[in-house]
């Protein structure tokens, strides 16, 4: 154990040892991937041996549980991941809690996009537009106070109607939903333009990788 | 500042390349503080028709290289022509006794407001560059069955997310629900036109014109129901159709065949 | 400084202290969040006091730096977030199967400058400034969340007001817009160069017009 007693100043470390170059790497990758990663794919991605490898999330490991750290080397089938300790759940769980408060599904923005264009507009009436039931995103939306009810429709089953409400407004900056964009304001926005030197020297990337999950590891 | 390298033309001397570098720009101000500051003149100061003069030369390279020139260059270009002609004239002098301002004062204006941005631009270029290794964790999820639910702040979304949502709704449910004759088809039965055409035809009133048949009708669809009743009678021979002279309307008449729709089965499916 | 010397292997610590629990527990969230979170979100979901979350991140931030690790403390957009490093941008790419970041074009960089200044500003103003057509550059800062619309300007044509987004301060590395230079240091950076070479052939001119920002009275 421990060949490296260069170092004075730290305690004799009594397990396996790695450089700190590739603890710190290791430690980057799973921290980025999110998910577990297998030794395989992290072997790929740093370029380091499967000994060098295994080395350093052991020594990772070890340095979580003897620093009282916030994080733990989870190991699971074939691989390791990184998650915040167990004792930690309760303001963990209120933080991510109080980060989804801000939060809307795709579901929930395009049924207020719906109610936005076509209010008033009612549950049955958004259901055949998005082919699919549309409750939870309504109650969403009604718990954020976004959308509004505006009386019963005067058919059979006499459903709610649905509207935009002035916090809605407040937020997208409008005096009236009238002033929504229509589409020729985005074929303007989107459309060709005549300006050729303005072409964008660096073709947008969709800013959205930075946080997006691994898509080839479905 | 881009530059880019025009290639050697075919049948060139390969011996003596030529290469022509020529700097691109963000737009005709970020051309003119180029030249200003390749020229060493003050901002304060710009000899206009100088200035004037090779911008002119740009733009005529731009187009010799079949680069196209952007109307905003040309906009300039004229701007630029007309402050050179009004520094020839004496500068009035307002009644109050001070001097009419100068004819490069508004270009100059702009051309420092667009300097500072442009600066901006290149700090933030900076910026930028220091920070496109760092990656970010995904956030942890509550509850596995989010897993897959990507959700966006609202503060993100702009109004043109939510016409592009309501878009992608729309547009799935057209692609979901094809429109046109189908839906037609289903609404007005050609059969059902087909027996209140005869019903008129048949009523004794004299003969329909073709231009009546189409008056009062829903729209296109239900016009297409009728176009087709008629032309099926017409095959079927129960209904004949005349006209008078040439141009003039179509008339629609009972051929006096005693036919019965019944069992009747439509064919336009 | 310091008066905790009672661990005699560790190197004297010049910084602040904080209990080694409540670090772990600010790790933790900052592991789970992912994106910056504020001060004040991290205090409501650890229930610690501000005083000792900012501790807690102090020494968190300078724990991460001290020893060769993997993730750093960044401290953006009011809040903060833990990241991988800089160095490890190509390996953890090959993990995530992702492409490199793009950068931005100097047009689309412009007209983000003009945003941030400006904000909230039309397209037409934009335009103006920079002498140029500024619509690609809207869409792909748009795309990028860079930045959004804050509703119209009521003036002829009632035209989209752009803003920019927390994603704009995460993404230069900003606390607050407030952080970009102040338009008086623009000036001196980039403004006019003192004019003492300058022959006053218009000795009438108001020097202050060499300040002037407003391009819009021209």
């Amino acid at each position: 154990m421990s060949g490296e007693l260069e170092n004075p100043g730290s305690p004799p470390s009594p397990g396996p040892s790695a450089p700190p170059a590739h603890v710190a790497l290791v430690e980057a990758l799973l921290f980025a991937s999110g998910k577990p990663a297998s030794v395989e794919r992290l072997v790929e991605a740093s370029e380091l041996t499967a000994a060098e490898v295994e080395a350093a999330l052991e020594v990772l490991e070890r340095a979580l549980e003897a620093d009282a750290r916030g994080v733990r080397l989870d190991r699971v089938a074939g691989g390791a991941r990184l998650v915040s300790r167990n004792e930690f759940d309760v303001p963990v769980r209120k933080l991510l809690g109080l980060e989804g408060k801000n939060k809307l599904s795709m579901a929930s923005l395009e049924t207020l996009s719906i109610i936005a264009y076509r209010q008033p507009v009612t549950a049955p009436e958004i259901a055949e537009l998005r082919g699919v039931n549309s409750a939870s995103s309504l109650r969403t939306l009604l718990d954020k106070k976004l959308i509004t009810t505006a009386g019963r429709k005067e058919v059979v089953g006499t459903p709610f109607l649905y509207k935009t409400t002035k916090e809605f407004l407040v937020h997208f900056g409008l005096d009236d939903v009238k002033d929504l964009p229509k589409p020729e304001d985005l074929d303007a926005l989107y459309g060709v333009e005549t300006n050729t030197s303005q072409t964008e020297l660096f073709p947008g990337e969709p800013e959205e990788k930075e946080k997006e999950e691994d898509p080839s590891d479905g | 500042m881009a530059e880019f390298r025009i290639p050697v033309p075919a049948g060139a001397d390969l011996m003596q390349p030529y290469p022509v570098k020529v700097p691109q720009f963000e737009g005709p101000l970020d051309l003119l503080l180029h030249l200003i500051r390749k020229n060493e003149v003050d901002l304060r100061n710009i000899p206009v028709a100088d200035i004037c003069r090779q911008y002119h030369e740009y733009l005529v390279l731009m187009q010799e290289l079949d680069l196209e020139v952007a109307a905003e260059f040309l906009y300039v270009e004229a701007l630029l022509v007309h402050v050179k002609s009004q520094m020839v004239l004496p500068r009035a002098v307002l009644p109050d006794g001070t001097p009419q301002e100068d004819p490069r004062d508004e270009l100059v204006r702009r051309l420092i407001e667009y300097r500072k941005y442009k600066g901006v631009a290149e700090t933030l270029h900076e910026m930028e560059a220091l920070r496109l290794g760092l990656w970010s964790r995904p956030p942890a999820r509550l509850e596995a069955s989010e897993a897959e639910a990507e959700e966006t702040d609202l503060s993100e979304v702009s109004l043109f997310d939510l016409l592009t949502f309501f878009k992608g709704a729309l547009d799935r449910y057209r692609s979901a629900h094809p429109p046109s004759l189908e839906i037609a088809h289903q609404k007005y039965s050609i059969k059902e036109k087909m027996e209140d055409m005869l019903a008129r035809v048949r009523s004794g009133g004299g003969p329909v014109p073709l231009s009546d048949v189409f008056r009062g009708l829903a729209g296109r669809a239900e016009a297409i129901a009728v176009f087709l009743a008629v032309l099926e009678l017409l095959r079927l021979r129960v209904v004949r159709a005349r006209q008078e002279a040439e141009f003039s309307d179509i008339l629609l008449e009972s051929t006096g065949e005693d036919v019965t729709l019944e069992g009747y089965e439509e064919s336009y499916r």
